[in-house]
């Protein structure tokens, strides 16, 4: 406890270092760098993008401030390449609306005549403030996307940090076969589940692929409404299909009616895949209790993880002050503080602000991956723009919190397979 | 052989107790509208976002210790006084326009109301601390939620209360009255703006204790009352505007059609044969079920 | 006296054995009348014996349950409402129908649009039709704007402007002061002499007496007497029906010629 | 109906030496997203605002055209085809949906229309060619011949024109025996019928000119925002932004829907945008609240309250043709 909070005053006294100090006294010299940020900052995703917001103002503050961390471009007061420049980030809202994330990042070019653009979350807005950029020329970071098609748009100026729903299904199968192999597990059939809007559709899709690529059956496909209220149905379609696994792509509402569900029905399998989203809110867990003990979800990010970067602990403290429900610093919010410290590493390697020049540099970036927060290899852009060192881990709800339990190198806790099985 | 036929049977069995138990659920939330609509013919659209302050209510109560079900009559209580005050300053004033004016007026009422529980109670989804009711009931193969269970037994309960209210008391009669003839109910000597306010509350408390029940088995969020107003329009319109009874017969229908077309049809597809009952019946039978008229 | 035979020509409308029923409850139980071509008939009888429901089931506003409508001898019983006023039937209603946003010249041009369906064409129609009826000075009122005479008034100007060849009037006079009903004696006449055969209900007998050429009689939804006004009063099937509403015994006792 | 014209010629002429000086790419946006929307609200308002069939589901309409462009461009077909295609396919679904639902009166339509629209969602998002919920993405082409831009001028052209053509088709509706006859069914359906006029046939040929305009509108949207999937075009959510436009505007009047657009821009750009941001829900608080004050103190409208002024002003009830925004 003392020391947590010795922690944290320390973290503290480096971050009024770090954003306020010399950073202030240049300011009037010293050039600034535009970045436009597209989020969702109003409507039905404001929150996440709130939160958002704030993880990349957070790693604008730290690449302009003067204090280190083992993270790239943190603490050399501004881009040493271009006269120490600031770089300032603009936010424009997308309302987690395609049209508006268009005129939103039109807005960033034009009138804030921003050098790169960052964002979106939602894959739709990502999909046209990608177009904007792509016709302007201008470079595209996109740390927090999921659906897979995005770069295969054989767009020019877009790149993506975050791995995509492709390499999540791929996990999960990798994760199987790494079982298979270890502990000589036996599964075959897999029930894919998943709301039918873009996100349990794209996961979806990329899940009955997989088991494809890898050799499963795809016992049933189940896509019902996100807004529903009963899912009686939903739940018999897996019985009857009599699956050794389940996919889950849902949010809060439905998570709980699907494990209530299974639990009534007695809907016994070895384990439940689940795509983040509901099944890791806290308050899935709090409404849910000891009945969801055993599920594993992909996740990208987790603080607990083996040969973390050690400046892990510290963004998250420095999250949590500046975040204003205290929330930790969680898969979105890393992915997007990354995305700031990639672009500005991309910008400072170019030596420039000319759009081909940052471009040049994306494309060469190459970042170890202990120099990021994230459980990847590295950061490193393929012909498409797609991180190529990116991976997903598979976490396992133990003792009522999750832990990561695969990649094994980089596990807290064995796995515990299969699943316990339901009580009555 | 035979087995795959019992399992088919018993996979029958469950999912039309399943709808029957979904159905009794939407019943718990349509029966306030129905009384609303057939006392002043106006549809209540923010009527999902009423139940989403009831379900804070609960919530609330729950925090400080005092569980769903005993905080059931407080939640009423408090949703009827609510109903009346908006009657009173909000939809007397809408009634006294052009009829779309009811139309958009509880349609910004849903508007504000949501953002106002957006901006009270962010948009986390939040659930009643260890709530009773978790356990499952088992008749032979059939497997039910006893949480569902004690809600459709409120819904069957609340829709009796109701009916009998509106059959056999004064006050009933009078709304009643009022549904048929407004002109009339007023010549009669029936204030009409006290009628049609207190109808208002009882659709509020109704709504009320449908929120305190629901609380046993969903999470409430600024748009948990939207996900069940629309299933409630329908069966509101279906069992014919107005119709207590009605509206029952048309949930249970509702029910039974979500389930067993999301499970022979398909489960994205589960909402298509309940719309497709509302058109057929509205088209074939412009009163609805039991509507008169 | 039959109004087939004192014309000369064939009826325009024959109503037999026309029936309404609303649930249990029966409006109408065998209605029959006749409406010469160029007359102008009267429909009485006493509250609730389906005048109304009559004129609805003619004019296609309601489904009979049973019977026949023959307008020119053709069958109109069940026909849609704006097929029936197309064939030609124009009507009022007893309760004033207004357009409610619309001036009396807009309420009016909607109406001639029927046969004229250019608008200018309408209107022009229309502005005849308002100086014909003793509008024109108003047509640039709203509908509601007008007092009641002027809205009943405006009611059969409507009908008008759809060019009927009969037009069908649900008390056009009533709750009308005496020099109102005047003047609407005075349209009704210039009406009959366009060559427009008129049925109508009428309350107010002293109006009805003089001008119509024939009286139809329906009590409890049955037609129980057909001839001249002046024989209505002395038949004792109507005074017996009128018997239960005294009041409207004693509207037709006064009027004995 | 002079002043009508005046007023839209002066719209397009400012409209057209934005589109042609500005090159401030935000406020083309706004003009342009202003103008779409007004043109949208105005097709609403032919079916609901006319004839007084409240539509919960135009949304569906729009989305005809958004998927025709979608479809037309990723099967390598000319997007100009997409404005017949989609325009066909709106008016003949708003007459299949038409013909049994434009009789049912009051809530019953409004919830029927929701029911469509639901039915309409469910099917685009179960069907492999129309994209299901991932929705289709435009490549990038430029040229008039692909009807894509790198600049915003000849959209908002596209728009003006739009707007310009349904503003003048309006107008002669409000002159033509279609205009009265919609009138006169929503003031009262049984006098109409009265007069000879038959509810369903009118009420369908206004239901499928005003799908066709939707349609229109979405083949625009769909070329400039390139992205179409079903939240963005066909969902309740576009539905009912489409209705409060009319409504806040004032329904049933010529300038109504332009008045509610500028409104809904002013508020979704400029309210939303400001105090928004926090994720806290206060741009619904305010837009919700200005709805209920419209629907409680001035249920007209903004276009239909300052035309109960006019009238008011002009003494008693007198009112010569083309006073006012109606006729």
């Amino acid at each position: 406890m003392h020391v947590r909070r010795l922690g944290a005053l320390i973290v503290t006294a480096l971050v009024a270092a770090a954003v306020s100090g010399p950073a202030a006294t240049r300011a009037a010299d010293a050039p600034e760098i535009v970045i436009g940020s597209v989020l969702p900052l109003t409507g039905a995703l404001a929150q996440t993008g709130a939160g958002l917001r704030t993880a990349q103002q957070l790693a604008a503050d730290l690449v302009n401030g003067h204090v280190s961390y083992p993270l790239p471009m943190v603490g050399k007061t501004g881009l040493p390449h271009l006269g120490h420049a600031r770089i300032r980030l603009v936010f424009a809202d997308s309302q987690g609306k395609p049209d508006q994330a268009r005129a939103a990042a039109e807005q960033l070019i034009t009138q804030e005549h921003a050098v790169a653009l960052i964002g979106t979350y939602a894959s739709s807005t990502t999909a046209t403030a990608s177009q904007v950029a792509e016709r302007a020329g201008i470079p595209f970071l996109n740390p927090d996307s999921s659906a897979p098609g995005l770069t295969a748009r054989g767009l020019k100026w877009f790149f993506r940090t975050t791995p995509h729903d492709g390499t999540f299904a791929e996990n999960f199968y990798q994760f199987l076969g790494d079982l298979k192999k270890s502990k000589n597990i036996a599964v075959k059939r897999v029930a894919v589940v998943g709301e039918d809007g873009l996100f349990g559709t794209g996961a979806g899709d990329a899940e009955e692929a997989g088991a494809k690529k890898y050799g499963y059956d795809v016992a049933t496909r189940v896509s019902y409404p996100a807004t529903t209220t009963e899912v009686n149905a939903e739940v018999q379609r897996v019985k009857t299909s009599s699956p050794d696994v389940i996919f889950q792509a849902s949010y809060v509402p439905d998570a709980l009616l699907f494990m209530r569900g299974y639990k009534q029905q007695g809907v016994n399998v070895k384990a439940i895949f689940a795509q983040d989203a509901g099944f890791v809110d806290p308050n899935f867990l709090k409404a849910i209790g000891a009945d969801a003990e055993g599920v594993f979800t992909r996740e990208v990010f987790s603080m607990d993880i083996k040969y973390r970067n050690q400046a892990v602990p510290l963004i998250d403290q420095l999250f949590r002050q500046r975040s204003d429900g205290a929330k930790p610093l969680d898969g979105n919010t890393a992915r997007d503080f990354m995305g700031v410290l990639v672009l500005a590493d991309a910008i400072d390697r170019a030596g420039s602000t000319k759009p081909d020049a940052i471009r040049d540099a994306l494309m060469k970036t190459n970042i170890p991956g202990k120099l990021t927060l994230m459980p990847w290899s590295r950061i490193h852009f393929d012909a498409t723009g797609q991180n190529d060192g990116g991976a997903g881990i598979i976490e396992q709800l133990q003792d009522g919190k999750y832990e990561t339990v695969w990649p094994f190198d980089v596990a807290v806790r064995p796995v515990v397979w299969p699943m316990p099985a339901w009580k009555h | 052989m035979a087995d795959a036929g019992v399992e088919a049977l018993t996979t029958f069995e469950q999912l039309l107790a399943g709808g029957l138990l979904a159905g009794l659920v939407f019943a718990l939330v349509a029966v306030g509208l129905t009384l609303v609509y057939g006392v002043m013919d106006v549809v209540n659209f923010a009527h999902g976002e009423f139940l989403m302050l009831a379900m804070y209510a609960t919530l609330g109560l729950a925090l400080v210790g005092i569980g769903p079900l005993v905080g059931l009559p407080l939640v009423a209580i408090a949703l009827f006084l609510f109903g009346v005050v908006i009657y009173r300053v909000f939809i007397r004033r809408l009634l006294a326009g052009p009829p779309e004016a009811t139309v958009f007026g509880t349609f910004g009422l849903l508007v504000l109301l949501q953002g106002l529980a957006q901006s009270l109670f962010t948009g986390d989804f939040q659930s009643v601390p260890h709530p009773p009711f978790q356990g499952t009931l088992r008749l032979g193969a059939v497997a039910l939620s006893q949480a569902t269970l004690v809600e459709g037994i409120g819904a069957l309960v609340l829709t009796g209360a109701l009916f009998a209210f509106v059959e056999y008391t004064e006050t009933g009669r009078a709304m009643r009255a009022v549904a048929e003839d407004r002109v009339a109910a007023t010549l009669m000597g029936i204030d009409v703006q006290r009628v049609n306010a207190l109808a208002f509350g009882i659709g509020a408390a109704c709504v009320g204790a449908a929120g305190a029940l629901l609380m046993l088995s969903f999470p409430v969020f600024p748009t948990a009352g939207a996900s069940f107003a629309l299933t409630a329009f329908v069966v509101v319109a279906l069992g014919g505007f107005g119709s207590i009874q009605g509206a029952l017969v048309a949930a249970l229908l509702v029910g039974m059609l979500e389930v067993l077309g999301g499970y022979y049809l398909a489960p994205e597809l589960k909402m298509v044969p309940v719309y497709v009952a509302y058109l057929a019946i509205v088209l074939l039978r412009p009163q609805g079920l039991l509507g008169r008229r | 006296m039959n109004a087939a035979t004192s014309s000369g020509t064939a009826a325009l409308l024959e109503v037999r054995g026309l029936s309404k029923r609303f649930g249990s409850l029966r409006a109408l139980d065998g209605v029959d009348l006749d409406v010469a071509e160029g007359s102008l008939t009267g429909l009485i009888g006493p509250n609730g014996a389906g005048k109304s429901t009559a004129f609805s089931c003619i004019a296609g506003a309601d489904k009979p349950t049973a019977g026949s409508v023959r307008f020119r001898g053709r069958e109109i019983a069940g026909l849609a409402y704006h097929r029936v006023a197309a064939l030609g039937i124009g009507r009022t209603y007893q309760i004033v129908q207004t357009f409610a946003d619309m001036t009396v010249l807009e309420a009016v041009t909607t109406a001639a649009l029927l046969r004229h369906p250019h608008l200018r064409d309408a209107v022009a129609y229309a502005q005849d039709v308002l100086a014909f009826a003793g509008l024109a000075d108003k047509r640039y009122r709203l509908g509601r704007a007008l007092t009641i005479a002027d809205k009943k008034r405006l009611e059969v100007a409507r009908a008008l402007a759809t060019d009927p060849s009969l037009l069908l009037l649900d008390e056009v006079m009533a709750g009308l002061t005496p020099s109102e009903c005047h003047d609407a004696v005075g349209l009704l006449r210039r009406i009959i002499a366009r060559g427009i055969t008129v049925l109508m209900v009428e309350h107010v007998m002293e109006v009805l007496m003089p001008i119509a050429d024939h009286i139809v009689v329906i009590a409890a939804g049955k037609t129980i007497f057909t001839g001249a006004a002046s024989e209505a009063v002395r038949d004792p099937r109507v005074i017996e029906a009128y018997l239960g509403s005294p009041l409207e015994h004693r509207e037709i006792a006064e009027h004995k010629p | 109906m002079r002043w009508h014209l005046l007023a839209l010629g002066a719209i397009v002429v400012l409209g057209a030496a934005a589109a042609f000086g500005l090159r401030d790419a935000v406020t083309l946006d706004l003009f342009f997203t202003l103008l779409l929307y007004a043109v949208l609200g105005q097709s609403w308002n032919w079916i609901s605002g006319y004839a007084g069939n409240i539509s919960f589901g135009h949304a569906i309409f729009f989305g005809c055209g958004a998927y025709a462009s979608a479809l037309c461009v990723t099967h390598g077909l000319s997007p100009w085809l997409a404005i017949p295609a989609g325009a066909l396919v709106a008016a003949l679904l708003a007459l299949v949906t038409g013909f049994p639902t434009l009789a049912l009166r009051g809530h019953y339509f409004s919830i029927a229309t929701i029911a469509v629209a639901a039915l309409v969602d469910a099917f685009v998002r179960t069907q492999p060619w129309l994209g299901r919920a991932n929705g289709f993405e435009l490549p990038i082409q430029s040229g008039w011949a692909a009807l894509q831009f790198p600049d915003k001028g000849p959209y908002v052209l596209l728009a003006l024109a739009l707007f310009a053509i349904v503003q003048l088709a309006t107008i002669a509706l409000e002159r033509s025996r279609l205009g009265y006859y919609l009138r006169a069914l929503r003031a009262n359906h049984a006098a109409a019928a009265s007069v000879g006029i038959d509810e369903r046939r009118w009420k369908l040929i206004a239901f499928a000119w005003s799908a066709t305009m939707a349609a229109a509108a979405g083949v625009l949207y769909a070329q400039y925002t390139l992205f179409v999937d079903p939240p963005s075009t066909i969902a309740l959510a576009i539905s009912i932004d489409i209705a409060l436009i009319g409504v806040v505007g004032g329904i049933g009047t010529l300038w109504g829907p332009a008045a509610g657009a500028l409104v809904y821009v002013v508020l979704a750009k400029g309210v939303a945008l400001r105090i928004g941001g926090t994720g806290k829900g206060y741009d619904l608080v305010i837009y919700g609240a200005i709805i209920c004050l419209i629907a409680a103190w001035k249920p007209h409208g903004i276009v239909g309250t300052v035309v109960d002024a006019l009238r008011r002003r002009r003494g008693a009830a007198d009112i010569p043709p083309g006073a006012t925004g109606t006729a």
